[in-house]
């Protein structure tokens, strides 16, 4: 196969912004609550950061970055966080409350509080499900299988 | 196979002049956009009764037997209390009782209104609920958000759902040298 | 005249959703091109959002996020809800094609074409 | 307090979906546990589906709200009758099926094991989810998680599947589509999402034309999804080339499923009232018969099997479709409301359950496609061979078979409408039923060798397929005889009398 021609200035501007996209992911993830945000949005962007690696590098070196094994882990363990936090609320509670009631996961003392904090966590997992499958089907879309 | 081609183009442009007359025969019963009043937004009319002498109950917050009647013939919930909306005009608001602990008894839920010898019975959305008091009931600003995660928490829980099955599916589907 | 007009331009959201619409199931039903076909389908779907974002729009309303500061000023909020579920059909419209651009891949790989009629006459040719 | 048996509906759903997320990491690290863990789950809904039926019988509805919030607000479930009754009949094919595919995918995809119990378990999810819910937004995201899970398990044979599953995505996709411009002009009208919400609001705007068009965009988007007649054209190719367990599922349980969704929209949102003021009914009739006929004379042109059940399945809606458009006229008779219909939804899953997996055999076994092929198959594989001989005789329609029972409900059905026609419709049917599994049945057991010539020496070599494939195969064939008795002792009765009850289609009790 033909060494893939290098372009140094797409090379060094997708090096420095690659952080500050990711930096910029987990933001839009955490803000959700606050402000214009939330989990898809910043998984979508998080993993538009692989996107922007592979396009820049080479697809082998992007996945020995973000290796099959760790991604697999984090497709699942987003929608464990989200259906486990739902089950929480029942166990908590003792079957008083309902799947999904956030108020009775004793985070803090305030009901409403715990609300906030269980949509956080809600949100997280939805981020970390949304930026590995994007990734993932990324990865087998754009990978040559002969 | 060109013809093939044409004529299945032919078909499809006739199955979109059918669409397109349906879409415009109904045009005229769309509610307006943007209204603030519209049904998504504010409340739906449910039912309209004449005014009569009974009408005057509701000054003294209280609701007119016929109106309740109809109301439970109908299904709705039994209207718990009433109270005026503003001081001028003649407009109500009905509650009801709800069973969420932590939270208020009662919950906004009728919109009564005596317009031009009628005495009109709305329902509220239930965005009008998020709007009010979701900051109160979430601690969480972003309206969104809470409709996202919480209200509708269960949705998104089914949309997260469908983007795994996405994944996993492209895996079955396009990787080969796999463990899965 | 003027009654049309103002017909039209009463719910222009509306006439666009439908024209968006028809132009989405030309693509997915006429073209031969596999790929086209899902790029009609995603505008096909993309004029659905439209028409419900739409649905959620308030005259003068802002954003659907909780200040005090607008309340005040006498402004009112969108309506949320259109929002969230519109949100959750982006994502289902996401999966969909991913689901469908794996498809064509394999599809390629398998017979060397995206053309739909070429598919079906070679599929043909050596069925199962 | 809510009861343990009042989370259970939630469970069944839940307990899918990480069940599906605990195949994908345990069958990282051993594949063999992915079926393991997939059974165990599936056999736990099996069981609680049963406890809720039970508890529904006994106390009446379940409402349960999810995150607290009361229904207008939040989502919710609700479980009556209608819902017990399909989820029950959903979850022991789909246990019979993966049951089945323990031996059969590893003959048939040994490399995409894990993946393929992943979007099964899937497939579980959005089927249960689709059934238990009360809220319609959330129907139409678990009708598309179904969807997804089936096209890709559509495709996973490669090679000529996956144009069929291509087909079946644009078309289902266009079908879900419609199925959200129905509920877009419904929340346009009444600001609502909830189907009891709904079903009381909607009276005054019975005529208004949003709603005559919301409900016609959901009949055509939810048809596509039944493979209703005109619009069946992604079915025959996508049950002929899909793994024969998720042919069966397709067949038996997808399209079924859909129909409830069809049923459940426009008797518990548009209620009864509503579709006596629209034609619907009759025009559904008609387009049902039209399917029975069409649907009967392709089958006989085929000559691959599995399409053969496929066409069959075609004409096998068009039953149900018809049943279900006659369910307006009586209101006191035994066979009157919703009866036919869903007592033809548990048969068909039954029977057809249990051709397509034994199709599914001859495939495994000795790789036969073709009806021309099974010459002697009677005497190679007596058991699997005699499961078709029992289903095929359902299908036919002799008594005391399901198939009898449910077209015996539907012909009464059609004289007490007083729609004679229908009767001669069904006969037909019945009777072109009769050509077409006779032509394989005459293959299997008289014919000693193809055209070609080709014929097995004598004394032929017993080839069964494996006890753990035969088992499932077995018990659907038994239950296509058993269940029938079942129905003419009127055993299952009381469940359907509260269906009918329940959408004011009976002035029983």
């Amino acid at each position: 196969m033909k060494e893939k021609e290098r372009d140094v200035i797409v090379e060094t501007v997708s090096r420095v912004m690659i952080p500050f996209i990711q930096l910029f992911a987990l933001y839009v993830i955490i803000h959700g609550s606050g402000g214009p945000g939330g989990g898809f949005q910043g998984g979508v962007v998080f993993a538009s950061s692989f996107i922007l690696f592979v396009i820049a590098f080479d697809i082998l070196g992007g996945r020995k970055r973000f290796p099959e094994s760790i991604n697999t882990t984090l497709s699942s363990i987003g929608l464990y966080i989200y259906a486990g936090i739902g089950l929480l609320a029942i166990i908590f509670s003792r079957g008083m409350a309902q799947y999904l009631n956030y108020g009775f996961i004793p985070f803090t003392s305030h009901f409403q509080e715990n609300r906030a904090l269980g949509m956080d966590f809600v949100e997280m997992g939805i981020g970390i499900t949304v930026m590995a499958i994007i990734a993932s089907i990324f990865f087998d879309l754009a990978q040559k299988n002969e | 196979m060109g013809k093939e081609i044409k004529k299945f183009r032919i078909i499809t442009i006739c199955l979109i002049i059918i669409i397109c007359t349906l879409f415009i025969y109904i045009a005229d019963d769309i509610p307006n956009f943007g209204d603030p009043n519209a049904p998504p937004i504010k409340f739906v009319e449910i039912l309209r009764v004449e005014l009569n002498q009974e009408s005057d109950l509701l000054d003294q917050n209280k609701i007119p037997y016929q109106l309740l009647s109809e109301l439970t013939n109908r299904g709705f919930p039994i209207p718990v209390r009433i109270e005026k909306s503003s001081e001028y005009k003649d407009e109500w608001n009905g509650f009801i009782i709800k069973e969420e602990p932590h939270y208020e008894k009662e919950e906004k839920y009728y919109f009564i209104k005596k317009e031009d010898s009628f005495l009109k019975v709305y329902r509220y959305a239930f965005v009008v609920r998020w709007i009010e008091k979701g900051l109160k009931e979430t601690a969480v600003p972003n309206m969104v958000t809470y409709g996202l995660a919480d209200y509708r928490g269960y949705d998104t829980l089914g949309e997260t759902t469908v983007i795994f099955t996405a994944g996993v599916s492209v895996i079955l589907l396009l990787r080969r040298k796999s463990r899965l | 005249m003027e009654w049309f007009l103002a017909k039209i331009f009463a719910k222009y959201n509306y006439w666009i959703f439908i024209i968006l619409m028809m132009i989405g199931l030309y693509g997915i039903l006429a073209k031969n091109n596999l790929i086209k076909k899902i790029i009609g389908l995603n505008i096909f779907q993309t004029a659905i959002f439209l028409y419900f974002i739409s649905l959620g729009a308030v005259k003068g309303g802002t954003a659907p996020i909780v200040d005090e500061k607008i309340i005040e000023k006498g402004y009112t909020y969108a309506n949320p809800l259109p929002h969230v579920l519109i949100l959750t059909a982006i994502v289902v419209s996401v999966a969909t094609t991913a689901v469908a651009l794996s498809l064509i891949i394999r599809m390629y790989q398998e017979y060397g074409t995206i053309e739909e009629s070429e598919i079906i006459k070679k599929s043909t040719e050596k069925e199962i | 307090m809510l009861s343990f048996v009042e989370h259970l509906p939630l469970l069944i759903v839940v307990s899918s979906i990480i069940s599906s997320i605990t195949i994908l990491i345990a069958g990282w690290i051993n594949r063999k546990s992915a079926w393991y863990i997939s059974t165990a789950t599936i056999l736990g809904q099996f069981i609680s589906s049963i406890i809720i039926l039970n508890h529904i019988l006994k106390f009446g509805k379940i409402h349960y709200r999810l995150g607290g919030w009361v229904p207008p607000w939040g989502i919710e479930y609700v479980m009556d009758e209608l819902n017990a009754y399909i989820l029950i009949i959903l979850l022991f094919l789909a246990l019979l099926c993966i049951i089945y595919s323990k031996r059969n995918i590893e003959h048939e995809l040994p490399e995409k094991v894990v993946s393929f119990y992943t979007i099964y378990q899937l497939l579980i999810t959005g089927l249960c989810g689709v059934v238990v819910t009360g809220d319609i937004f959330n129907m139409y995201v678990f009708i598309e998680i179904f969807s997804l899970s089936a096209y890709a398990l559509i495709a996973s044979r490669g090679k000529i599947s996956l144009r069929a599953s291509f087909t079946y995505l644009v078309l289902g996709s266009i079908g879900a589509c419609f199925f959200l411009i129905g509920i877009g002009f419904l929340y346009a009208i009444t600001g609502s999402l909830n189907i009891h919400d709904l079903s009381i609001l909607l009276p005054p705007f019975y005529t208004n034309r949003v709603i005559i068009a919301s409900f016609v965009f959901i009949l055509v988007g939810l048809s596509i999804k039944m493979a209703l007649f005109p619009l069946h054209t992604w079915l025959p190719d996508a049950h002929a080339f899909a793994p024969s367990e998720i042919s069966a599922m397709l067949s038996g349980i997808i399209i079924e499923v859909s129909t409830y969704a069809f049923i459940r929209v426009s008797f518990s949102v548009f209620t009864f009232k509503f579709l006596k003021i629209l034609p619907v009914m009759e025009i559904l009739s008609w387009i049902a018969s039209l399917a029975i006929i069409f649907g009967s004379i392709w089958a006989i042109s085929q000559t691959n099997l599995k399409r053969m059940l496929a066409y069959s399945s075609v004409a096998n809606m068009g039953y149900i479709i018809l049943a279900l458009s006659l369910s307006l006229s009586s209101k006191t008779s035994p066979w009157g409301g919703l009866t036919p219909a869903l007592m033809h939804i548990a048969n068909h899953a039954l029977m057809k359950g249990c051709l397509f997996l034994t199709a599914g055999a001859f495939i495994y076994k000795s790789n036969l496609w073709f009806i021309n092929d099974f010459y002697q198959l009677g005497k190679r594989m007596p058991y699997t061979s005699g499961a078709f001989v029992v289903s095929a005789i359902s299908m036919i329609g002799i008594p005391p078979s399901v198939g009898f029972v449910s077209k015996l409900y539907i012909i009464l059905a059609s004289i007490e409408a007083k729609r004679f026609i229908f009767v001669g419709i069904l006969l037909l049917s019945s009777l072109l039923n009769l050509i077409y599994f006779w032509r394989v049945i005459e293959t299997m057991y008289m014919k000693t060798g193809n055209h070609k010539g080709n014929s097995f020496p004598s004394p032929f070599p017993k080839d069964e397929i494996p006890i753990a494939m035969l088992i499932p195969i077995w018990i659907l064939a038994v239950l296509c005889i058993l269940m029938g008795i079942f129905w003419l002792a009127k055993i299952p009765m009381p469940i359907l009398d509260r269906i009918n009850l329940l959408f004011g289609l009976s002035q029983k009790l």
